[in-house]
């Protein structure tokens, strides 16, 4: 039984999942990335579950099948916290974070083992753009020009270089909502040449995404600031994990992650972290000074984003019991990627640094007219969705440039609900009566 | 493996060159025939070194010149082609009717 | 006579680089565990359950790919792997092929390099794959130049470009020594031609797996085991360059030429482990602006050293 | 010269591989194929020279071709409006004339080869083929040598100059022209008759 041995065998692999990142479905694979014996993938071709975290919305439910049948067989699927496709009605649904390691593991052993079927293909498997050929030697056109003929133009261009001058091929595809290194929901139509850039138009915004509820009782009134300062460098090191893997040091990645879901996070661990950063090459190697914002726009994305480049807008300025810890917002003298990876580094170890100092003296927000949110100033209003700004930031950047432009932004809206709302943990009271 | 059939196979290959080098209307497959011209030439060269020339040092020194024959017209090849994409948006041969600008 | 003109080499080549192929994976496998990343089951067994599971799932189809050229792309890679590893002695006696001129079909095998790992992304007909593919002939032509000029200053005090004759031209004073600029200039190409580490260009995160992005099932297990096997290969090439190959007291000549290659692979791999990805347009600037002269450097430096020493 | 059996039925096959895929080139729609296929025919007569003693030379068609093939494919993807051979595509002008062109240079060559006396002494027993190369070409041939590097650096300084895309006053796309001789005047060192606007836009 040569075959059963190898299913044996393939059953104890780390198991390769691909999540679909939907609305609030980021939280639990956070917790799946520092899990042993599963592995997050970041192409559908190499997953045998695909794990669709987080509602998807119908108008991106053709997208979800495309990446869903992506998938080579034997595949599974898993819907957590989300409503799986309606041909997919029997597909696993689970909600509880808790048990989704175990789950996938037994839904990739049974696979494995031949006890479930692979998930059916929802797709016709037919080119989507069939053969439109014309002229004698089918270049699809009058003479040697024009014509579409796989439905896409021929690799000729017709518009400006932006570079170096050789209006060479370009090649217009439609990216996102779930492609991994975007920000989850955004979709764009970009044209590249080569991995060049030439424009980006933004079709569809980011999912909002939550804040911890303590950002939410500020609001409401006083609220701890050792908490709500460990819940601002939570975000942080979030997003910081979120770039350090896309860079390829997914050591540090899971240390910033560690140190976020750490019980007591210190300011030293902290400090640690960023001197490992720079040890590495990490500001030196991969961090552009690419993605330059103008004043304008560093306003309207607001948070980091505006002070790295020295606007200093930070509302916990304007609260007399931050003054009594001393608390200066921090700038730098950069509007680029860099800057803003500077600016984050530093304010995790100054919000790490505030809690420490405000639990010693137990000191609470004095008003609760504002707060100022990872993502910037909520005053009266929240703070802006700025999506549409990558269709003048990003042309001109290399594929990696602007990727590593993208991980350094922060451009999703904020969520009405928080973080504990949609991840399952118990809520707070004080958000239910404000909601009510 | 004779000095004949050698080459004969150098003959074919710079028959098949000779032929892409008249037909091919784009400029890089245009060289693409120079190139296969070439290939015949070295391995007639090396052929005549190895079983006719009794290993006559000049031989392979031949060979070498090609090579590097072939890196200048490789070059020079590419920066025309570069040179009429910018002026013409066109790579075919037909494009260079005058090469002023 | 065919015995040991033919299967032997075979059989030794292929043994080497499928056992340093799993040795690779499970080096990387122990590095990743040392410096804490989570690790589920034992290091020994990982790669074998990877593979396995990659036999079960099935290869993958894109809208209209080149056939040929991406189905052919892995084996070509392993095969360039293999060819690069049977020029590489492991003693005075014991070379799979001990061609005259093998320090330049090393060349030339990094340079076909190029040409495969392009197919691999060239063929799939994606756009993460294409990009990727783009990348790294920008990388490749930069650590093809490097790498002549550092093999010339290996081939310089041994006046010979055979790889047999290098080693033995070490047994004085090792290359690693007398040409210091050599082994680490060496390495970055190492890093290069498999794109591994810092210099994953090719099949980097931010492509989503770059050329290998639209590949699964057999297919990807035999690129990743060529990729594997291209490292082990560099590691030969490595140890025999710089490292004095074969010599060494006590052990037979074999055994230090396996453990050379196990340090090479290990200080590769932890690299692989701890330097970031380099941002493309920084690496190319780097190539030619600092490494490359560097090996300009590197070779005055062994011609002057062996006309002095 | 005898060569064993082994060396003539690998050589058969390397022929017919370098014939074939040579032929290929102007017979595929994928111009990265096309140049890749250009490639293999080089590897296979490479593989011919190293069978005829020619270590250096044939491992140096290796390393040549692929860095030439690989810039030639990008070439190809960077002007073709079909590279990768989706669709079918033939552009040749002279067809008929050409294929007569080519199989008669065949003819010709191959009835030299066939009809000429060509001496035979094959390689001395004692000849080591990349010493003899070497002290050759930094011996007796090193002014050809040389000159060979110089016509190289020349080529690729020229190759630059061509291609860049500054030009001495300005850039390529938007006309380079050389500023007055006084301040707000015509440009300097263009002729009188030189009038600007259709003449130089053929696009074909």
């Amino acid at each position: 039984m040569a075959v059963s041995w190898l299913q044996r065998l393939a059953a104890r692999a780390a198991v390769p999942v691909f999540p679909v990142r939907g609305m609030h479905g980021e939280e639990v694979l956070y917790r799946l990335a520092l899990t042993p014996g599963i592995k997050l993938v970041d192409s559908p071709r190499h997953a045998s579950i695909l794990l669709v975290a987080g509602g998807v919305p119908p108008d991106q439910h053709d997208a979800l099948r495309r990446v869903h049948d992506q998938l080579p067989g034997p595949f599974a699927t898993l819907w957590y916290r989300s409503e799986p496709l309606d041909e997919l009605a029997g597909a696993t649904r689970l909600d509880d974070p808790d048990a989704l390691p175990e789950a996938l593991k037994t839904i990739h052993r049974e696979l494995m083992s031949g006890k479930r079927g692979s998930s059916p293909r929802l797709l016709p498997d037919e080119p989507p753009n069939p053969w439109e050929g014309l002229g004698d030697d089918g270049h699809g056109g009058k003479g040697m020009m024009g014509g579409v003929p796989y439905g896409r133009p021929m690799a000729m261009n017709m518009t400006d270089d932006i570079r170096d001058g050789l209006t060479l091929d370009s090649l217009t595809v439609t990216l996102g909502p779930f492609l991994p290194m975007l920000p989850p929901g955004l979709t764009a139509e970009v044209t590249l040449q080569g991995d060049l850039i030439q424009s980006w138009t933004t079709h569809s915004a980011p999912y909002p995404i939550a804040l911890e509820s303590v950002f939410f009782q500020a609001l409401q009134g006083p609220v701890p600031i050792a908490e709500l300062e460990r819940a601002r460098a939570r975000y942080h090191l979030k997003r910081l994990h979120f770039a350090l893997r896309l860079a390829g040091l997914d050591r540090l990645a899971l240390e910033a992650l560690r140190l976020a879901f750490a019980p007591h996070p210190g300011q030293d661990r902290a400090m640690a972290l960023r001197r490992r950063l720079v040890r590495c090459g990490f500001f030196r190697l991969t961090t552009t000074g690419r993605g330059r914002l103008d004043e304008n726009q560093a306003r309207r994305v607001g948070g980091i984003a505006a002070r790295a480049p020295g606007l200093e807008e930070d509302l916990r300025s304007r609260d007399a019991a931050y003054r009594r810890l001393e608390f200066t917002p921090i700038i730098q003298g950069g509007a680029d990627t860099n800057a803003r990876w500077c600016q984050t580094l530093a304010e995790i170890e100054q919000a790490l640094q505030l809690a420490d100092q405000a639990e010693r003296d137990a000191v609470h927000t004095q008003r609760s007219d504002g707060v100022e949110t990872p993502r910037g100033p909520w005053h009266e209003q929240w703070p802006e969705e700025a999506s549409d700004l990558l269709d003048d930031l990003l042309p001109g950047l290399e594929w990696d440039e602007a990727m590593s432009t993208l991980a350094s932004l922060d451009l999703a809206p904020l969520s009405p609900w928080s973080l504990e709302e949609t991840s399952g943990a118990p809520v707070p009271t004080s958000v239910e009566e404000r909601r009510a | 493996m004779t000095l004949v059939t050698l080459l004969l196979l150098a003959a074919a290959l710079i028959g098949i060159g000779f032929y892409g080098a008249l037909s091919q209307q784009s400029f890089v497959m245009l060289m693409m025939g120079l190139e296969l011209i070439l290939n015949g030439v070295m391995l007639a060269a090396v052929a005549f070194w190895a079983l006719s020339g009794a290993g006559a040092p000049e031989g392979q020194l031949l060979t070498i010149v090609v090579m590097a024959v072939m890196a200048i017209e490789m070059a020079m090849g590419f920066a025309l082609v570069v040179a009429v994409f910018r002026t013409n948006q066109a790579d075919v041969t037909e494009g260079i009717t005058e090469l002023k600008h | 006579m065919i015995v040991s003109e033919l299967i032997l080499p075979v059989a030794l080549v292929i043994g080497v680089l499928v056992v340093g192929a799993y040795l690779v994976a499970v080096l990387d496998e122990a590095i990743a565990g040392a410096i804490g990343m989570p690790r589920g089951g034992s290091a020994w067994l990982a790669p074998l359950t990877q593979g396995a599971w990659l036999l079960t799932q099935h290869a993958n189809a894109t809208e209209a790919p080149d056939w040929q050229a991406w189905r052919l792309a892995p084996a070509l890679y392993l095969a360039l792997a293999a060819i690069g590893l049977a020029v590489v002695p492991f003693s005075p006696t014991l070379i799979p092929t001990d061609l005259v001129t093998s320090v330049v079909l090393w060349g030339s095998v990094e340079a076909l390099a190029t040409v495969v790992i392009f197919l691999h992304g060239w063929s799939a007909n994606t756009l993460l794959a294409l990009i990727g593919a783009y990348r790294y002939v920008a990388l490749g032509l930069s650590y093809i130049l490097i790498s002549m000029f550092v093999l010339i200053g290996v081939a310089l005090p041994a006046e010979s470009l055979q790889f047999s004759q290098v080693v033995t031209s070490q047994e004085g004073l090792w290359n690693v020594i007398r040409q210091p600029l050599g082994l680490p200039l060496f390495l970055i190409v190492g890093l290069g031609m498999t794109f591994w580490g810092p210099l994953n260009l090719a099949d980097s995160r931010d492509l989503a797996g770059g050329t290998a992005s639209a590949v699964s099932g057999p297919p990807r297990l035999v690129w990743n085991l060529a990729r594997a096997a291209m490292l082990v290969a560099f590691s030969g090439a490595a140890a025999s360059a710089f490292l004095g190959g074969w010599l060494g007291p006590w052990l037979p000549g074999p055994v230090w030429m396996l453990l050379k290659m196990l340090a090479v692979l290990a200080v590769l791999l932890l690299i692989g482990r701890l330097v970031p990805r380099l941002q493309p347009e920084r690496c190319v600037t780097l190539m030619w602006v600092v490494f490359l002269p560097l090996s300009f450097v590197d070779l005055i430096w062994a011609g002057a050293a062996a006309f002095f020493l | 010269m005898d060569y064993p059996l082994i060396v003539d039925v690998f050589f058969v096959l390397l022929a017919t591989l370098a014939v074939v895929s040579g032929w290929r080139v102007f017979a595929t729609d994928s111009m990265v194929r096309a140049s890749f296929f250009l490639l293999v025919s080089f590897i296979a007569v490479g593989v011919i020279m190293i069978l005829l003693a020619a270590e250096y030379l044939g491992v140096a068609m290796f390393f040549m071709m692929a860095v030439e093939m690989m810039v030639m494919a990008i070439f190809m993807v960077m002007f073709m409006m079909n590279p990768a051979g989706l669709n079918p595509m033939m552009m040749v002008h002279q067809h008929k004339f050409s294929i007569a062109a080519g199989a008669a240079v065949f003819l010709v060559l191959a009835t030299v080869a066939l009809l000429a006396e060509f001496p035979d002494s094959p390689l001395p027993a004692d000849l080591d083929p990349v010493a003899s190369l070497g002290d050759e070409l930094l011996g007796d041939s090193m002014l050809i040598f040389e000159s060979a590097g110089i016509v190289l650096l020349t080529t690729m300084i020229g190759v630059v100059v061509l291609s860049s895309h500054r030009g001495r006053y300005g850039a390529a796309d938007e006309g380079s022209m050389p500023p007055g001789l006084v301040p707000g005047g015509d440009p300097a060192g263009m002729p009188e008759e030189d009038d600007e606007g259709d003449g130089h836009h053929h696009c074909h």
